[in-house]
């Protein structure tokens, strides 16, 4: 039953170390504000679950807050590598992180599985995949009826999901539209979900087929305006490319990303992030 | 930009377009990919289906997406599903004609990488990783690969099977129980290749204007074989040149004329 | 790749003699025209799918078409049971009928493993249910991560599907809303899938997330107002329970079901259906 | 209607009605549970999420539906989803926490048939099957069942297991790996019966306002067990009299003064 309250406390009331926690959004409504204050928390050996693990991931990682990411394509969409990913994958800084990998469709898939109740995920995939092989959690199934050989995953199951979404009603029903990606599925699939939102409003005015989240599949729904930024609100503002291409150079470096971190991160609050939009606004 | 009067990138691009039919549905991959697909839109291919695994079927964008999950992707679309339907329904499912994907490193049999170099679990540097690509590469009824040629991207065994092309060569796929043509061509900023029938080994069937055997086999890490007949593939023509170049200033306007930066348009084009 | 063309037409190109065949709605947008049409087109030894083999499957089993029907809810919806239906199974009338039923649970997963090109579905059900004892097509996987077993059926790939929908742009894209039930999946599980809408308009003008079948993912796309008739289509006509009530008279009796037959449906063609909704219209 | 000023059937539905809770998310079987649940929403249960496998989410409906897919239980819905999508995550993935069913024969162990009478492959009397009840069943946090005695209705045995309830009883659910509740509650026209908790087998444990042991054994086909101490259901109030006679009369009226029959209310309530 969803709770209004505010990030800080969806947070740690939600959150906790060594937690499975997906902070989910594909290159839309990515939850930067919960990310963030997740990371002001200080949390310690996460396993974080992403498909795109992007810049909030790189940030988690470089604070030394993961000890595992479950993923299946790490880059920072449109510009390229994750560099505190990297360092710590490459050269164990700030400390070594375990990774387990997928492709898209295996953890499209996962998430599915997971929002549908069920311990694996079947498909038709990793046929000839490199990642078959270094990855044992992957593994297959025989179909009793045609004795085709399916892969077998285990399906996602955060201890908590959060994720950003347009609007709620004042029941805590939430709305998402646009390009929808995984979050329906990340929310369902977890323990607990919790939701920032852009706006609260009377009547989410949905199309009858709208993806909506009722306020019972959710744990907390906090209001953080501009909670996306530099991803995106379809309706609301645009995405900030500069912050992606900048984000290239703080984390280029190990001491420029820690006091970027400190300024911007540690430094702030939740209630930032709707100033960072305002001239975005669509 | 060459005395051609355009330059190998441009080539590249509109080589890649003319492939695609207005019947397609091409699962797109970002970049390159792209830019070949919006440029067939544009020119010779308006009903093309262009799809982004983000969930946007039909998409028309008016200028190029940065990120497979652009606003204006959803926009412009024929409807944006969830990415669980994209994988299940519309890849797995079969309806995917064409995948048209880049690379970083691509060997003579169409596999590609994109996850590592280096050992796997002791990389010397870290990719991203193949997202859509895997099951891409094996759902999609047959694939195309663009990118440019370079000894690091164009090698004789690629370090790790991110995406399967085929594999060993001959029937590899068939034996892993793929059914599906797996990689058909090739376009690089120097020339047309395609898989030979039997071995798999993609070979020379077009070199573009002004392009030498040696400048191909400098740039790929493979001994290049050729094709019997070796055709010139047509230059640019005025207007795929004038189409392409319109799409690609309105994709550099689209933002610097104005504060509020729309999407896909300030960074380079790049991965995902 | 859509063709649009009269009904005739799409039935008799697309349905030929012993095919698996869906004709789905769920309570919603049943495809009552195309029905008929098959019905005047006189098939035979169809395998018939379908969740809720309403008044339709108990018009073409009462009228010698069905060699065995694959279902999960035989009921005329409101009313009661199936009474030409029933007089198949119970007394062989006209012609035996081989029955293979499962529960919503697995047709609906069924379709949908259809839809996504995989030969079987794999989901938590039938535990204890007499079903799993009297159908050999319910078996079973073992999960290789929980050891859990689920049950697995082979998923619903049908010859050809016929679905009813509200509208087509003149592309043959189609958009279904409202009750969207099971027919995005039986249209794209199927060889070949045929759609009746209410009208063709030049701009879908669609919520980015609704229901949409592209054209070339549909075989033939056929303009019958009113094709839903006695069910529903949502924005367009409303349901006619009277309809439903007076079938369970016409189907009590074989004779009384035979003469209705000959006169509204063997008699009529597939634009009577758009008078029959004049009333009904919202 | 009897002396008491209210029909045994309005008995059965207001102590239906009184057992759904405000926070309680309830996938509703057509009929007798529809009409408990939408008069539980009219008084004491606002909030209450009422879900049709149809893919209506959190619907209100002005009148009572006939079919679990009729047109205003989309309209006033939160949200509509498809038949795999409900079966899959909201029924599979555990949200519901009432299942609330009618049956046409029902044993003491809240086992239901609704599919055969007679020999499954020859049968007697083909009835419609089980729709989604045997998910309902098996993944529904608990079970309620609602129906009028009748010798026919209540068996010792049903023929076909078409949903699992406690099987033969005791840990019979457990030992078959569903751990859920089952059937916790049957709601009759004469009284309110709870399953034993070690045997499981359905026990009265409130018996409406003047109804006698031998009017429930008359209706019944087991041997009837009493909880010790039987309580004497509350009868109904006026006011619940009135919400449920109103939302009767809504839904009879709402079609009979008009031409355009609007859906759900000519034909009688019952099955799907």
């Amino acid at each position: 039953m969803a709770k209004f309250m505010s990030l800080k406390d969806a947070v740690s009331e939600n959150l906790s170390d060594g937690d499975v926690v997906a902070f989910e959004g594909f290159t839309h409504l990515i939850p930067h504000a919960a990310a963030h204050e997740a990371i002001r928390q200080g949390y310690k050996n996460l396993t974080l679950i992403r498909m795109t693990p992007d810049v909030i991931y790189d940030q988690m990682i470089g604070m030394g807050m993961a000890k595992k990411v479950i993923f299946s394509y790490a880059g920072n969409p449109g510009v390229g590598l994750l560099r505190r990913l990297r360092d710590a994958v490459e050269n164990g800084w700030p400390n070594k992180l375990e990774i387990e990998e997928h492709s898209h469709s295996a953890m499209a898939n996962a998430y599915e599985a997971g929002a549908a109740g069920l311990p694996l995920a079947v498909f038709r995939g990793y046929r000839g995949a490199g990642l078959a092989e270094v990855n044992p959690n992957i593994k297959s199934i025989t179909c009793p009826f045609t004795g085709e050989i399916l892969a077998a995953i285990p399906s996602n199951r955060p201890d908590v999901t959060f994720i950003h979404a347009q609007k709620a009603d004042k029941k805590g029903n939430v709305m998402v539209e646009g390009i929808i990606g995984i979050q329906k599925e990340a929310a369902l699939a977890a323990k607990r979900a919790v939701v920032t939102v852009e706006e609260v409003v009377d009547d989410l005015n949905n199309h009858p087929n709208a993806t909506v989240l009722p306020h019972w599949a959710l744990t907390a729904v906090c209001l953080v305006p501009g909670g996306a930024h530099p991803s995106y609100a379809h309706g609301y503002y645009i995405r900030d490319n500069a912050s992606y291409l900048e984000w290239d150079n703080i984390a280029a470096d190990r001491d420029r990303f820690t006091a970027w971190m400190q300024e911007n991160v540690l430094n702030a609050t939740a209630e930032d992030f709707a100033t960072r939009v305002e001239s975005l606004r669509v | 930009m060459s005395e051609l009067g355009y330059t190998s990138d441009e080539m590249m691009t509109i080589a890649a377009s003319r492939v695609m039919r207005n019947d397609d549905v091409c699962f797109v991959g970002i970049g390159a990919p792209s830019a070949a697909c919006n440029v067939a839109r544009l020119i010779h291919a308006p009903d093309i289906t262009l799809i982004y695994e983000s969930g946007t079927i039909g998409t028309e964008p008016d200028v190029l997406p940065l990120s497979i999950g652009d606003g204006e992707l959803c926009e412009t679309a024929l409807t944006t599903v969830s990415v669980p339907e994209m994988f299940r329904y519309w890849l797995q499912g079969g309806w995917i004609s064409v995948g048209f994907l880049g690379a970083a490193e691509v060997d003579k049999f169409g596999n590609i990488n994109t996850t590592v170099i280096g050992d796997y679990h002791h990389p010397k540097v870290r990719l991203p990783g193949g997202g859509g690509a895997p099951e891409i590469a094996s759902s999609s009824q047959e694939v195309y690969i663009t990118m440019k040629q370079s000894l690091r991207g164009m090698v004789e065994n690629v370090q790790f099977f991110t995406s399967f092309g085929h594999g060993e060569g001959g029937d590899h796929r068939q034996r892993l129980g793929i059914d599906t043509k797996g990689p058909t061509l090739l376009i690089t900023d120097l020339a047309i290749w395609r898989p030979d029938p039997v071995t798999k080994e993609f070979t020379v069937v077009s070199m573009h204007p002004g392009v030498t055997r040696e400048q191909v086999q400098e740039t790929c890490g493979w001994p290049v074989k050729y094709a019997k007949a070796v055709e010139t593939t047509p230059a640019p023509t005025e207007n795929e040149l004038g189409i392409l170049r319109d799409l690609r200033a309105r994709t550099k306007a689209a933002h610097e004329g104005t504060k509020k930066v729309p999407q896909g348009t300030l960074l380079k084009q790049g991965s995902e």
